[in-house]
């Protein structure tokens, strides 16, 4: 049997596979179709320190092999959240808390308030929510933001720091050296392409915050081009997504550079995608008589450079 | 608890213009008023899965009733005997048993999905069910010899009068409200569920609602499906719904 | 009959619809299906100073809802495609020619060459060509490069000029400026999206040339919303393009702002889709009692403003 | 002249270990060597349409033959008799009419689909028509029997002995090239392809490969199915090709 585990930071986790924050809630709902310590962590909603309203209805609307959603960040505020983190515990798999906030000071304090309890594994830092008004992607777009904000991060815990990128960028790599140097341990990527939609009935946008994340299958190519530029630009692990919806994608992301996967949207269509995906990664392991999946990251770069 | 089931297409009839009943084998079970998701295509277009009500249930068979309105009824209603579905449920909270004796179902068009099943359980457990039914027209009154035959009372309007009271149903409603303070199950477009619950109020009478939503999970993680409740706080329609008490939500 | 025409800078289209560019060929492969005059204008592939081989194969791969390309802007050079383009004008409908290059002066070359006959009616600049080495995707990511390269196209045509831009970048109304303020008359968005496939057999990307550009229906919800953003931010027509294969995804377009719209990889599925929107679009107008297509442009601006 | 055209299925029959004959109803004409694409899904995904051989052709009907590979091939062979298939088509440079006599048309596994029709065309026009057929096993030598019957003279070769000479086809045409100079006509596996162009060459023999290339258009308007010819020019196997003269491009 291939060893699937791998490392973010300090961070090991039994296998590469996790839900992408804000598409697992936290946790709880999708318990009842699978034991969810087959995942390698749970990753739970993006967590504000008030507590959040979110965007007005019409929040998601389908699209060509996607989806775009405007849920616009509604959580509970960290205080509220931190309760339901720790029902996860008895799940024995690290718990990996998504941050987000208007400024500095407020995602300041969504850590320090986990801080005071041993419960999260590590902070994934979403600089790039394209559906709150102020805050958000916007702290994703600019290099020097990037730097800042987890320079005020790093200090605050000695716990893996993940930074997750956004894709609506002109040069992903340029925010990937930023957050590095900043000290990040791990990055994520990608989150949501900024989209919409019209409905040409009714003439106006369907979703009511006119523009949407967009994700599903339809980004994957994207995700992936992205995951194959910033590894190649830094030396800590990446998580890859976008897209996944099977193991064969999955696999794919790892060949390309990735050192874990999360998966999102494929959630929603298949709720037992995750174990899935664990499942078929170990067989292709086997079937091309890999030990690790270790082995196979990056692959497909020494694949080409050994060809060209 | 909601499973992931491949069920297979023992029958599928159109019962009305553009209404499809849907009869799946698989062990099933659902409270009424509960909705599973349907996988409609085992491609990635279209994406997600389709909510659709709990029109009947038994031990081994779920029955779905649907009007075809887009790309993914269109090709559910392409489907034949024999196929298999990708089904996730039972999802949601359905309509609460209550201890009243007397209760109201009141059904817009293709609203009376869920009602049938509602129907039959309400009366196993000893209720006297009168059902009201509306629609636009006779032909969307669909299904009207079936909750005919079963209520134990029965009453009818259409906007165009092709059938029972010309009308809105509502209007059909007042006086019995007002003497025998029954408990109102309604389902149906928002207009209809919104008139149903004005008037249940001013009727100091309960009254349940039926709510739909563009839903992505449906299961209460993505928080794609909410409605604003009466304090302004978003509520998921796939979890604490799709039926609320009509004063939480209007 | 609802009146289709309209105006791009001095150029007149009988109506809104045309194929994109690279999807069209030099015309003559979908004149069997169809005749090419019920188009608005026919927009031929990017040319340019000299012959290009364009990328070694495999060149293109299916993706969800979408594909991705890296033609590598194959084209016989200016001279061969002068002959080609004025062989369309027997259809009586515009010819707009795409011109790229990796330098300036390269396209200043394709515009000169084509000046010298009365045959273009407009040119369509393409700054955002993901699949070339050197010029291409670079010119279009860079504001003031852009500025520098219309600035010095605008003095060789009295004829439309038309920007064309690419989407992958942080703001693509800045770029959008740039170009309206160097004189641009029009502008032509999306190019497509950088993207990868990675073939998990043969561990290594699918396309030989690495990465393509995405493009088809998984990309609309992207382009539709870069249109609504620059109609916002310019005064000059916008020609809507990305994933449009059916009427109701065109007027989805000129509801957000575009005046015109262009059809690329739906041709290939579809050899008939640019008569069959033309017509749909119609039809549209026509059920909502338009009497022209210029009333709906940028409909659902006006709506939300009106409801906010 | 190629056009697009809705085709009803008339039949579609399993032919040999995931290898399918899919008969369409329509007006239809090609030459051999030519090809069609085919819509395997009305939604986006998957997105392109698919390009088959014609296996033969009448006036009114269209027959493929292919293998069930992948996702676009997996949703053609669920279709029935009955649904209806969008086909553009005829496509490409097909086989080209040749003034000698003597033929040998050269198939590799499923690469036998456009040489059927391109065998009966051949002998309608009065030709002798060798038939030679290789495939790994003696299960891929589909539909083995027509070509056997059909065939002025055929020999067959399995990679695995288990029909016909044990080891490639190429093996068994040696002599008869060099004595009888017969144009040959290929299709195949590249492999194949390369080793009887090579021994064509080499006995001075004309002869003419089918290639395959990822295609998105099908008419020459996207350049993505390219092949560098011997100058190192890419052309299109989907208007120069999808037939070839071997030395122009190997
Ligand atoms: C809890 C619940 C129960 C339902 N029960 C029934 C039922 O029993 N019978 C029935 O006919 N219909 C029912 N509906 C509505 C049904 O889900 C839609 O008619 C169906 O999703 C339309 O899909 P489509 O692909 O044909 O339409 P499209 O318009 O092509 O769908 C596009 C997207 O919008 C969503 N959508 C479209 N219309 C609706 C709608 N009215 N409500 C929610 N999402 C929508 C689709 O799910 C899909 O994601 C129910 C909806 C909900 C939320
Ligand atoms: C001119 C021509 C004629 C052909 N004739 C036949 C025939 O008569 N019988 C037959 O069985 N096959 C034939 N093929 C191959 C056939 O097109 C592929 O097997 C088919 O496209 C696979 O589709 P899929 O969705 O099942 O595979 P997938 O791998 O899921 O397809 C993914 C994408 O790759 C393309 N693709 C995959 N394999 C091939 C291939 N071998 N060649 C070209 N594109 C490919 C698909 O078209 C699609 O765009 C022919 C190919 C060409 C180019
Ligand atoms: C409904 C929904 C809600 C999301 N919420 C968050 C969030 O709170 N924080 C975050 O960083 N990303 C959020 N995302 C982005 C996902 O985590 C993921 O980055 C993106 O959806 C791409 O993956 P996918 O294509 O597999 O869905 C959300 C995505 C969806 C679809
Ligand atoms: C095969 C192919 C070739 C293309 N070649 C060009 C080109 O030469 N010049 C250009 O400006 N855009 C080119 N494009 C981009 C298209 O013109 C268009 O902007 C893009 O494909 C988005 O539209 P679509 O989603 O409708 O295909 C090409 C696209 C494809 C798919
Ligand atoms: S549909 Fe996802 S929370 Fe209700
Ligand atoms: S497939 Fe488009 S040119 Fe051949």
């Amino acid at each position: 049997m291939p060893d699937l585990t791998v490392s973010l930071g300090k961070l090991v986790l039994k296998n590469p596979v996790m839900p992408a924050s804000g598409c697992f809630g936290y946790g709880e709902e999708y318990a009842p179709f699978y034991d969810l310590s087959s995942l390698g962590a749970i990753v739970v909603k993006g967590t504000t320190a008030k507590p959040w309203q979110g965007n007005a209805p019409q929040r998601i609307v389908e699209t060509p092999a996607g989806m775009l959603n405007a849920i616009g960040l509604q959580n509970p505020g960290v205080v509220a959240a931190k309760a339901k983190i720790s029902q996860l515990l008895r799940y024995r798999t690290p718990v990996i808390v998504n941050v987000s906030g208007h400024s500095i000071e407020e995602y300041k304090k969504v850590i320090s308030v986990l801080e005071e309890e041993n419960t999260v594994a590590a902070y994934e830092i979403n600089i790039s929510c394209p559906n709150v008004k102020a805050g958000g992607m916007t702290f994703g777009t600019d290099p020097d933001i990037v730097n800042k904000l987890i320079t005020a991060l790093r200090p605050l815990t000695e716990k893996t720091l993940i930074v997750k990128l956004s894709p609506n960028v002109t040069d992903i790599t340029e925010i990937a050296v930023a957050a590095e140097s900043a000290g990040a341990d791990a990055l994520s990527l990608i989150n949501t392409l900024v989209g919409m939609a019209i409905d040409i009935e009714k003439k106006r946008p369907v979703l009511a915050n006119i523009t949407g994340g967009l994700s599903g299958p339809a980004v994957k190519p994207v995700a992936l081009r992205m995951v194959w530029q910033v590894t190649d630009a830094v030396n800590i692990p990446v998580i890859g997504m976008g897209g996944i919806s099977s193991a064969e994608d999955a696999v794919e992301f790892i060949l390309a550079g990735a050192t874990a996967v999360a998966i999102g949207a494929a959630n929603f269509v298949n709720p037992t995608v995750c174990p899935e995906v664990v499942a078929g990664i170990e067989e292709y392991l086997s079937s091309y008589n890999y030990t690790s999946v270790r082995e196979i990251v990056g692959l497909a770069k020494r694949t080409v450079n050994t060809q060209s | 608890m909601p499973k992931k089931i491949s069920m297979e297409i023992i029958e599928q009839e159109n019962v009305g213009s553009n209404v499809y009943r849907l009869t799946l084998a698989g062990k099933f079970s659902a409270q009424p008023g509960q909705f599973v998701q349907v996988a409609v295509s085992t491609a990635y277009d279209p994406f997600l899965k389709r909510p659709f009500s709990v029109h009947d249930c038994s031990a081994n068979t779920l029955t779905l009733l649907y009007r075809r309105s887009g790309r993914g009824t269109s090709l559910l209603a392409e489907k034949k005997a024999g196929e298999k579905l990708e089904v996730v449920g039972p999802l949601g909270t359905g309509f609460p048993m209550v201890t009243e004796d007397k209760i109201i179902l009141v059904a817009g068009g293709i609203g009376s999905a869920p009602l049938f099943y509602l129907l039959k359980t309400l009366q196993a457990a000893g209720k006297k069910v009168a059902f009201y039914y509306g629609a636009r027209s006779k032909n969307e009154l669909i299904l009207r010899e079936q909750y005919q035959m079963l209520a134990d009372e029965y009453m009818e309007a259409t906007d165009d009068g092709s059938c029972g009271h010309q009308g809105v149903v509502t209007e059909l409603m007042a006086d019995v409200l007002d003497e025998e303070k029954p408990v109102i199950f309604a389902c149906g477009p928002d207009g209809m569920l919104r008139a149903v619950a004005k008037l249940a109020k001013r009727n100091k009478c309960r009254c349940y609602v039926s709510l739909e939503a563009h839903m992505a999970c449906g299961v209460g993680a993505c928080l794609g499906c909410v409605v604003p409740n009466i304090r302004g706080e978003y509520v998921r329609v796939c979890v604490e719904g799709p039926v609320f008490p009509a004063v939480e939500v209007f």
